[in-house]
């Protein structure tokens, strides 16, 4: 069976004809969230279904994906671990801050957590990065997946909180939670605007598609702060 | 960096810490400054801990330990009584469709009884077949004539235990009622005077939280639970709806049609205020209730008449 | 038209000739000539009643007795079985739902539990709150450890008794299972030892009848259940489904893939007889499962490879 | 409230500038099936829903109804009695014997026949009128709703036993129950040639309509048995 490292710790595997994506388990024998165990040559692999998983999308979709094993992770929107869990497998030698806002849901993240080391889950909002800004330490990227209306902001506030001088920026903005009429190339053009001028850090956008036919109606987004000498 | 020696490394007490420094700074963006000593660094240069490994595995217990008493605070008054209500609402819907099957099954042995629901599994837990009904018993010339098929010794054992089931189901039923009923005297007495606990506790259930409900306007109050039958509309063939939860109170459903409007405006308006005394006093203030009671006697003295057609 | 004499005026015993000569007449389209005499005309004629109204009057009562006694007469020992299926399908749904339901409020206090369905619903209903696991449980570590908040008193009340209601409902499910293993042992032993107790309940269920099922032809007996499957496929996101019903006895599932489709297609065809013998003869004969033993001993045999890729 | 009588024993009330079909109620205060009940100058009417009645469709479809008061009508496929029950308060000196297969079915019509007595109820399957020959006298109409492949078969073969000389055939076919695939107008066609020439009995077709937007895919159809003078 073929295996192919589509960028640090994302493989892609060939199984019966069909390309399959994925990360190595770093619990092996132990499913997350009942997806598939691959064994090959002594390595365990755990299928990565890329329309439950919007970082999953954009490795499909070609972005330059910019963790390293080494990485320190601020992932904002958690949910119940799915790419978490993932996130958690590329970072052999990194750390994945985990940051979510319903208590039902960190329920779940935090069994996950439990299992796996280098998860620190914080239960809190990310609109308040300073609530969390004791914890969390400056991260090489940050990523963001949260329904909320004000999704540019949010990655703003906490990009000048936590991002690291040339660390990256991972967005996937949803146009339904900004607005559920507009049509969503109108809100992802002005959420883009938003992220080059609209706040008092700006950001240089590296890449951006939209993740379909993975997620209708989202867009994934990477970019860079421009640094600011006077700081 | 002297500092250090406040701390002791007792996960629990400094996951208590984070959780406290994490609840004083969320209601204030300015309190923690954006150029900040970095943890790591400063736990590694003062000895706190020894390796960058010992500070992760430190961090990380830390942390799992806030999330976890933060999650176990969450258990509020209010968000019990809106597990009750869904459960209420969970135990209404299985208990209608086993009464269904129960009206089905036990329709082929007395088709003429008429009877469903709590009535019938009650009925039919009490006499199993119709040849137990008691002759002094409206339905015993019912029974004796019925054309139902005879209702074999091991078919009347089987619907007697499954109607007992859901006789069970609806005492349960009963208890939760009455466990929102005083709940929500407890937890929102105003709330509860002005709606009524059951409105009460399903206006929360709906906005979300107690907190929650405090927060919307009172035009916002007016119309919770239609967007809940809108999508219903939309995705089913229900009727469309045309007002909130709220037109069940008996104030508005028994007002004549012309007052309904005004009279659930004002009664919006009260049920906020409740809700928010109720979140930020706790204490029954008997003046909303009297200003409410004037309010519709008023409403009601001002539009005696059906306004004339157009 | 001296026959009259023949006939009392009884509407009982005229319902019972009634539902004979339907009876009687159904096969045999010639049984009844067209040119036929008048009913009406002939009983007023010999005077068996006197008036047209009386006609119309007696004929009703009859007919309503017919009726009604063809009714009672419906409560075959296979409509049984098929009652007692429907059921256990609604309790199953049910029970399942009222089981999510607890599942989500019992999870805000034990959230570590892991427990699902009847287990979890016993483990509630034996303990209420995790502070009452003794020691030597093996979820003891975890209950003391737990995240979960504290279970106040009325709660845990609360949550026990809905807890015995799920309790309940599963002994029933159970008890439904019995008695449709047993009854399928009596009225359709043959069906019953082919397809085995359940498997062959479903199948009459799906039929209709045990009358039905023994008229399909064994292709049609092969994808029973697929077409319920299939409106479910087309109505929401259900998968597509590929068999019917059949493939879940063990013969075919436990198979390896290229046997499955030549197993079902013996397994049918001795159910298709089965179902034949229950239905006309009622006695079980034994040689059906011997012959089809060796007709899918004789196929597992002739193909123990799977075929080659094309 | 305007009443006006649209064909023997069938009404349309006026009631807030809305035509509503009704039928004097044979038993007042009784709703049969949750109808709205309306009285108007000490007669009380029950509202008929044509999307709920063949029968009801054909009447606002304008067929000329050839029920009067005193008719004999022969029913096949009374279901639980919906129909059958207006049509029981138009025959207030005549009877309708109503067929139906499913005892299920007919226990909810037996029901309604208890209040009324003009119902005679027969629990027989109108693919067999021999079984029925001895009760069911000869009818003015046979009015047929059955969801069956043979649909002008059974109103055939019926029509032989039970139908007078001048009497009437009302027909209400569902094309799907015939075929599901094949337009419902070719379906429609083929059984109208099949009454009026595919039995050895055969019939005039005096009005056929479909019961749009009533009914989707059902067409109504009346027609007389041509007298055959050899019989």
């Amino acid at each position: 069976m073929p295996v192919r490292e589509l960028s640090s710790g994302i493989y892609e595997l060939d199984i019966d004809d069909r390309k399959m994506l994925a990360t190595r388990n770093m619990i092996p024998g132990m499913s997350v969230y009942g997806e598939r165990l691959i064994t090959e040559d002594d390595t365990e692999y755990r299928q990565w279904d890329p329309s439950r998983s919007k970082l999953g999308a954009m490795v499909l979709k070609n972005f330059d994906i910019p963790l390293k094993s080494d990485s320190i992770v601020l992932y904002l929107g958690a949910a119940s671990g799915t790419t978490v869990s993932h996130v958690s497998d590329i970072l052999t030698d990194g750390l994945v801050y985990a940051v979510e806002f319903s208590p039902r849901t960190m329920r779940d993240l935090i069994q996950l957590c439990d299992q796996r080391p280098n998860i620190i889950p914080i239960l809190a909002d990310a609109n308040k990065p300073q609530s969390y800004a004791h914890i969390v330490e400056k991260a090489d990227v940050i990523f963001q997946d949260v329904a909320q209306p004000n999704q540019a902001e949010i990655a703003a506030i906490n990009s000048k909180y936590f991002l690291e001088e040339h660390g990256h920026l991972m967005l996937s903005i949803k146009s339904r939670s900004i607005d559920t009429v507009a049509s969503p190339k109108k809100i992802f053009k002005e959420e883009v605007r938003k992220l080059e001028s609209g706040f008092d850090i700006e950001f240089e956008v590296l890449e951006r598609k939209e993740l379909e036919p993975f997620h209708e109606d989202h867009l994934g987004l990477v970019a860079k702060m421009f640094v600011d000498d006077e700081e | 960096m002297e500092d250090c020696d406040l701390f002791d490394k007792d996960p629990e007490k400094l996951a208590e810490l984070v959780v406290q420094l994490q609840e004083s700074s969320k209601e204030n963006p300015q309190s923690v400054p954006l150029q900040r000593a970095d943890l790591r660094d400063a736990a590694l240069e003062c000895g706190f801990v020894e390796l960058d490994e010992d500070y992760d595995i430190l961090l990380r217990d830390v942390c799992i330990r806030a999330a976890k008493s933060q999650i176990s605070q969450t258990d509020t008054d209010d968000s019990r009584i809106i597990q009750a209500v869904e459960a209420l609402d969970d135990i209404d819907k299985n208990v209608n469709e086993l009464s269904e099957r129960l009206f089905e099954w036990y329709g082929r042995y007395f088709p003429e009884l008429e009877m469903t629901g709590e009535e019938l599994a009650r009925f039919v837990s009490a006499y199993g077949s119709r040849t137990n009904v008691p002759e002094d018993h409206e339905m015993s010339e019912k029974a004796s004539s019925s054309m139902g098929a005879e209702l074999l010794f091991a078919d009347e054992e089987l619907l007697r235990t499954f109607a007992n089931n859901i006789c069970s189901l609806y005492d349960t039923r009963r208890y939760i009622e009455n466990y929102i009923n005083t709940s929500m005297g407890s937890v929102a007495p105003n709330l509860c005077e002005i709606a009524g606990a059951s409105l009460g506790a399903r206006l929360m259930s709906m906005a979300g939280s107690l907190e929650k409900l405090a927060a919307f306007p009172s035009s916002t109050v007016q119309v919770i639970g239609a967007s809940r039958a809108l999508f219903k509309h939309l995705r089913s063939r229900a009727p469309s709806p045309k007002h909130g939860i709220i037109f069940n109170n008996p104030v508005i459903k028994n007002a004549p049609w012309w007052q309904r409007g005004k009279l659930a405006r004002a009664l919006a308006a009260k049920i906020s205020l409740a809700a928010r005394t109720d979140f930020y006093s706790g204490e029954l203030d008997p003046s909303i209730k009297e200003a409410l009671d004037k309010k519709l006697e008023h409403i009601r003295q001002a539009n005696p008449n059906p306004p004339e057609r157009k």
